[in-house]
């Protein structure tokens, strides 16, 4: 029984850190049709901030909650600026141009910090059930995105931010009838979905040992989630995420870690090939 | 086994009848010492440090009056951490640079992209690093630890320090599978049992199942061979998790390219591990080799296992050439098959003949604020396992990478 | 009476929750011109789509010649020998005016055959000035009569025309009325417009839709004086 | 489509005479080799995406798979003919299947890109599993992470122990390439290729006038599996050992910066592209003051900002602003005649 906790507990670990690593690409996906590619190295960065400013003596919650996400945030500002607002309604070349952002990060961060591993420790100590240690810190991450979830969904229903990042979604035109310019809503939408994926990298940051290049663990996983999620934000992540979270976990306890992650790819192929338009295209459409 | 052979040595009586090209040395002040390491990319951690020692030991020579009246230059080749480089600059080194010896490769698929290349065109070559085991080939000397030589040493006090279940994690290529095989074999002839080992490929870097797989299982020792930035988050979860205090942790892995450093010190302290060299060996010999690396670094913290290795490897050569005097490949050869020592920061170390694999002191070490503290020193362990297998006296023309069969 | 070549059955088609088309129950003859009229959204294009196999009806289904051809590939329901231009014109923009009609052409007929056929519609439209220009240097309206150029030159028996006059000038307008007029002789048309004076000079029978489905069938003077269409549609253009 | 076939002939046998003659004189041939197998790769998804419009992120997977059957059947058989033929066939019938799997499932854009994508990650992931001594195949062991080292290289056909190797081997490349490129060139002139350059242009079109585009994309994409399974075998044979990373999502996108780079829609970009990169990246491995990765990266960036065609299509326009222009005045069309009229 409390094994069957344990197993429990690692699953909703395992759908909360997708949920926190896919959320960012997907408000950037969602609202401006543009996938980022330097995604993985936006979370690393979020590490590093993280890392340093811990090392400058900064408190934990701090440099994680508020301090990595802003400066990714910037750092996502600057980008869309100079890159990004060049080239939309173009997929491919945002594609090609982000991903040529992400190897630039990756060299610059090498440069700086070295490729040597990297990292600090877990500020909440684990605990127990029954006979098994649990990490503190999974239950950490499974509260940040449930949170981040409940949020996403009061904004996008109730606020007027919502209401644009909506009619967005929907199209251009529509924000620009409600009074606000698309380039505006754009540059926003890049700054919190880059400020969400700081804070993912930062969240995730204790429990990994950081080099430049560990964003390309995060992006193909990301990807992944969000395009099987299909087009709802908050619906599809939490369906794709608790699919493949499922599937990777299950396939882990009863095989081992490749077999999960093989599970998790071959999980997401098939639904690619049955659900063409991702889960949310065929289902609980037109949900948030 | 028997077919890989064959072709082995079908291939290289045809490279013979190939290579015969002139190998004319033209009279020079210099002679050249080839190396190829990723010092960028993703193991750079283990190549920068590799790169200072080479540098170092090179300096010394030189400034010593260099070898035979020559001075040493270095050609050296970053491989990015890309193993297709590795092929090219080891072309690069032997056909255009021509160079006398190369030292060099860090990880094993990295050692056989540029082996062959070396075979052929009859440039000796020095592998520095601590391996899986199981090469032979008379032209290739390798100078660091193999898993029998580590495990031999450090299965015994584990399990005494601990109890007789055994878990293992180990790093999902050769170097893991093989130690695994090793672990297995004396912790059985210690006494103990292997419930379970687990593989894990080099990017996995989520071990929160596993850590509850663990506990279900309820071993009283994990050993855990992992290897790389990502399996760091093991020892990480580990701590996090609560259970470093309940189940001891060994390694044999851990601390080769400075991780424990990377550790805190509640991450890391206890684990036990042993390897030839550790930066808190107190013997005269390091020491000095410290304070010539601050002279000419500034921080020797930067030092582990693999560049010392390296640093040993470079003056192992060296010494040989000096002996035979002469840099021709089969003099040198010759030399350092009669079982040639030097006194390197980690202790003696001695060639073997038999399998060109080193003959050293094997120290039994654990992790404490991030360092190594010394427990026991086993002095010049043999490298049993390619011994096993290996016997380049008996079969000089022998060229295979063996995989030990339990 | 001749019978008909195209026929649909209660053909409904939905999109989550919107339905596009309702139970639309059609007939053509062959060698009949009709057009259909209605606002935007009452599902003129989605039915278009439904007979040329782009869309999957979700219920109901769609007979050419006698052939439930609901559930067939686009490729296949044209190589039937139906042809479709779209509502803005959907050609080999890089590529030359020439390789367009040549790639029409080559479906049909075999090399030299091809190039001669491709020759032959070249001159008939002519095109020969602008043959070896790119089609996304053209205008409009050259496109327009380029795209018309790839549906004919397989000969098909059904032509669907979605706004073929949308964006002409007036006396391109007379000239796209001949081209249609000729085709005509050997083909049905079914015509998407919301231009009447085009409609008047061209059909004998129109067939409103209305939010998905068919409102009304009938001849054009009848549809043009009918009170509730010149209230849904007419009334708003009037 | 400009220039006629026998131009092209001429220009590749003389471009190939260039490149064994001259070349070796500036970069080693052993170097020049593998910028000839990573050409071949460019010339790969050049194909399959320039004219083809699909963007496989994937494309490593034929190459990793060419390598790997190489290297598997070269150790089985002990001789290398049937070898580099399977290495083709392996690859070319794996992309028909995924392929057919794709296109008839309608699926397009990003998902074709995150299903390529993932079928990489699949196969290095389980290639860099097998380092047990269970997965073997044969006699030959899978290896994991160090890959698969010590196989039968290039022999002469029937004669095993007769290698092609040295300046042989990059001579044999080189001829190979200019082979291929030939045929890409004679498929491009081909019906078939002409109807895959309207299926980018416009799929919808093209299915709208009759043609089943699901098989052609299916067979192009077999086409550009099988080529770079070749090159994964002509790699194979360079480096004398195959590891996990030719799997690499690393070694997709390299393919990708090639096409970029050197220009898509046409044949000769992707593989300058290729050869031009991977030289770069060759000489920055001797200097060490910035980092390469970054300057991959802004090179990527500059590219898709500033030169989104490529090198060789900004080259051809500008030569076609400078010389074009005075040919086409010499033979000036008659002004358009933009009524329209319907004859017979």
């Amino acid at each position: 029984m409390d094994y069957f906790f344990v197993i429990l507990i690692e699953i909703l670990y395992s759908i909360a850190s997708l949920v926190l690593i896919g959320a960012g690409l997907a408000i950037i996906f969602g609202m401006m049709k543009v996938i980022n590619l330097a995604h993985g190295e936006f979370m690393m960065l979020g590490g590093y901030v993280t890392i340093t400013s811990v090392n400058y003596g900064i408190n934990i919650f701090l440099s994680i909650l508020i301090i990595a996400p802003a400066t990714v945030g910037l750092i996502g500002l600057v980008v869309e600026r100079l890159v990004i607002r060049n080239l939309y309604s173009r997929l491919v070349d945002t594609m090609l141009a982000t991903w040529g952002l992400s190897l630039f990060f990756i060299g610059v961060v090498t440069m700086i910090f070295g490729n040597t591993t990297t990292g600090i420790s877990t500020p909440i100590p684990g605990f127990s059930i029954g006979t098994y240690q649990v990490g503190g810190y999974n239950i950490f991450i499974i509260m940040i995105s449930a949170f981040l979830l409940i949020s996403a969904y009061f904004i996008l229903k109730k606020t007027r931010a919502g209401l644009i990042a909506r009619g967005s979604m929907q199209s251009a035109e529509i924000a620009s009838a409600l009074g606000y310019s698309p380039d505006r809503v754009y540059m926003m939408t890049f700054f919190c979905g880059s400020a969400l994926t700081g804070l993912a990298g930062a969240v995730l940051a204790p429990l990994v040992g950081l080099v430049p290049s560990s964003g390309g663990a995060y992006i193909a996983k990301a990807f992944i989630t969000v395009i099987a999620g299909g087009p709802s934000l908050v619906v599809g992540l939490v369906s794709s995420a608790s699919l493949f979270g499922i599937v990777n976990q299950l396939f882990t306890f009863l095989y081992s870690p490749v077999v999960g992650e093989v599970a998790l790819l071959v999980a997401a192929v098939i639904l690619l090939r049955l659900l063409p338009r991702g889960i949310t295209g065929s289902f609980f459409k037109d949900r948030l | 086994m028997s077919l890989n052979r064959r072709v082995f040595l079908t291939q290289s009586t045809a490279v013979a009848a190939a290579a015969v090209l002139p190998n004319i040395s033209v009279a020079s002040d210099t002679i050249k010492l080839g190396s190829i390491l990723d010092t960028s990319g993703i193991f750079d951690a283990y190549g920068k440090p590799m790169d200072l020692a080479m540098r170092l030991a090179v300096g010394e020579i030189n400034s010593s009056g260099g070898l035979l009246g020559k001075e040493i230059e270095i050609v050296a080749y970053d491989t990015q951490s890309d193993m297709a480089l590795y092929s090219q600059y080891g072309q690069q080194l032997t056909r255009q640079d021509k160079v006398d010896v190369v030292h060099g490769g860090i990880l094993s698929a990295s050692r056989e992209a540029i082996r062959q290349t070396m075979r052929k065109s009859n440039t000796l070559y020095f592998y520095n690093v601590l391996y899986e085991g199981g090469v032979c080939d008379r032209n290739i000397f390798i100078n660091g630890v193999t898993p029998a030589q580590q495990v031999e040493a450090l299965v015994p006090y584990a399990l005494e320090k601990s109890g007789p279940k055994v878990y293992i994690l180990a790093a999902d290529y050769n170097y893991g599978q093989i130690t695994t095989l090793w672990i297995k074999k004396f912790v059985q002839e210690n006494g103990g049992e292997t419930i379970a080992a687990d593989f894990f490929p080099l990017d996995v870097s989520d071990f929160g199942s596993t850590i509850a797989k663990i506990q279900a299982a309820a071993p009283d020792l994990v050993i855990a061979p992992l290897v790389g930035g990502a399996h760091l988050s093991f020892f990480r979860q580990w701590a996090a998790s609560g259970m470093k205090d309940k189940i001891p942790l060994a390694s044999t892995t851990v601390g080769v390219g400075n991780e424990h450093k990377v550790l805190t010190p509640e991450e890391g302290n206890g684990i036990m591990v042993a390897y030839n060299y550790s930066q808190e060996l107190d013997t005269p010999a390091n020491n000095e080799f410290k304070r010539k690396w601050e002279d000419a670094y500034g921080d020797s913290r930067l030092i582990h296992e693999i560049a010392v290795s390296h640093y040993q490897g470079i003056h192992t050569w060296a010494e040989a050439v000096r002996r035979a005097n002469s840099f021709e490949r089969d003099e040198v050869i010759a030399v350092l098959e009669t079982g040639l020592s030097i006194n390197g920061p980690a202790g003696k170390v001695t060639v073997d003949p038999k399998t060109h694999h080193a003959i050293l002191d094997v120290h039994i070490m654990e992790i404490e604020n991030q360092g190594m503290t010394v427990i026991e020193t086993l002095p010049q362990r043999q490298p049993i396992d390619t011994q096993e297998v290996c016997d380049l006296e008996a079969n000089p023309n022998d060229n295979t990478q063996y995989v030990i069969d339990f | 009476m001749a019978e008909s070549i195209l026929e649909t059955f209660g053909l409904t088609m939905k999109f989550g929750g919107v339905i596009a088309a309702h139970n639309i129950n059609f007939k053509l003859k062959a060698r009949e011109l009709r057009c259909l009229i209605g606002p935007n959204g009452a599902g003129k294009s989605t039915f278009f789509k439904c007979i040329t196999g782009q869309q999957t009806p979700t219920e109901g289904e769609v007979y050419l010649r006698g052939m439930d051809t609901s559930r067939w590939m686009p490729h296949q329901i044209a190589s039937l020998g139906v042809g479709i231009k779209t509502q803005t014109p959907s050609v080999m923009n890089g590529l030359s005016v020439s390789e367009n009609i040549w790639l029409s052409a080559r479906r049909f007929h075999d090399g030299p055959e091809a190039k001669r056929k491709t020759r032959e519609i070249i001159e008939r439209l002519a095109l020969g000035a602008i043959a070896k220009d790119q089609l996304g240097k053209l205008s409009h309206g050259e496109r327009q009569l380029i795209e018309l150029g790839l549906v004919i030159v397989g000969d098909p028996w059904l032509v669907l025309l979605d706004e073929p006059a949308a964006g002409l000038s007036g006396e391109d307008i007379e000239r796209m009325t001949t081209i249609i007029n000729e085709i005509n002789k050997t083909a049905a048309i079914i015509i998407i417009e919301h231009d009447m004076q085009f409609i008047r000079s061209i059909a004998k029978i129109v067939t409103v839709f209305h939010q998905g489905a068919v409102l009304l069938e009938d001849r054009v003077d009848k549809v043009m004086s009918d009170p509730t269409v010149r209230n849904i549609y007419l009334g708003k253009r009037n | 489509m400009a220039g006629s076939f026998s131009r092209d002939v001429i220009a590749t046998i003389g471009l190939t005479v260039v490149v064994i003659w001259i070349l070796p004189y500036v970069i080693s041939t052993f170097t020049i080799t593998v910028l000839i197998v990573y050409g071949l790769l460019g010339l790969s998804l050049g194909l399959v995406w320039g004219y083809g419009g699909i963007l496989c992120f994937g494309q490593a997977v034929f190459f990793g798979i060419g390598a790997y059957t190489y290297a598997i059947s070269a150790i089985n058989i002990g001789e290398s003919t049937l070898p580099m033929l399977l290495s083709i066939i392996v690859p070319s019938l794996f992309a028909a299947l995924l392929g057919a799997m794709m296109f008839y499932g309608r699926l397009t854009d990003v998902y074709l890109g995150v299903i390529t994508l993932v079928v990489t990650l699949i196969f290095y992931r389980f290639i860099n599993s097998t380092a047990g001594p269970h997965y073997k195949i044969g006699n030959a062991q899978l290896g994991g992470f160090n890959g698969i080292p010590g196989f039968q290289t290039l022999n002469i056909p029937g004669q095993p122990s007769s290698y092609i190797w040295g300046d042989g081997y990059f001579y044999f490349c080189a001829v190979v390439l200019a082979i291929v490129y030939l045929g890409v060139s004679i498929l491009l002139r081909s019906d078939f290729g002409r109807i895959i350059v309207g299926i980018r242009e416009n799929e919808t079109r093209m299915s709208l006038l009759g043609y089943d585009v699901r098989a052609r994309k299916t067979i192009l994409f077999a086409i550009g599996g099988g080529i770079a399974g070749l090159s994964g075998a002509l790699f194979a044979n360079w480096g004398e050992i195959v590891t996990p990373s030719v799997f690499s999502l690393g070694q997709s996108a390299e393919i990708i910066l090639w096409c970029i780079v050197g220009g898509l829609g046409t044949r000769f970009g992707p593989i300058l592209g290729a050869a031009g990169l991977s030289y770069l990246k060759f000489l920055l491995g001797q200097q060490s003051f910035v980092d390469n990765t970054l300057i991959t990266g802004l090179i990527l960036v500059f590219f898709v900002l500033f030169l989104p065609k490529g090198i060789v299509p900004t080259i051809v326009n500008v030569w076609d602003l400078k010389f074009g222009r005075l040919l086409s005045d010499r033979f000036q069309k008659p002004r358009r005649n933009r009524k329209l009229r319907l004859n017979g």
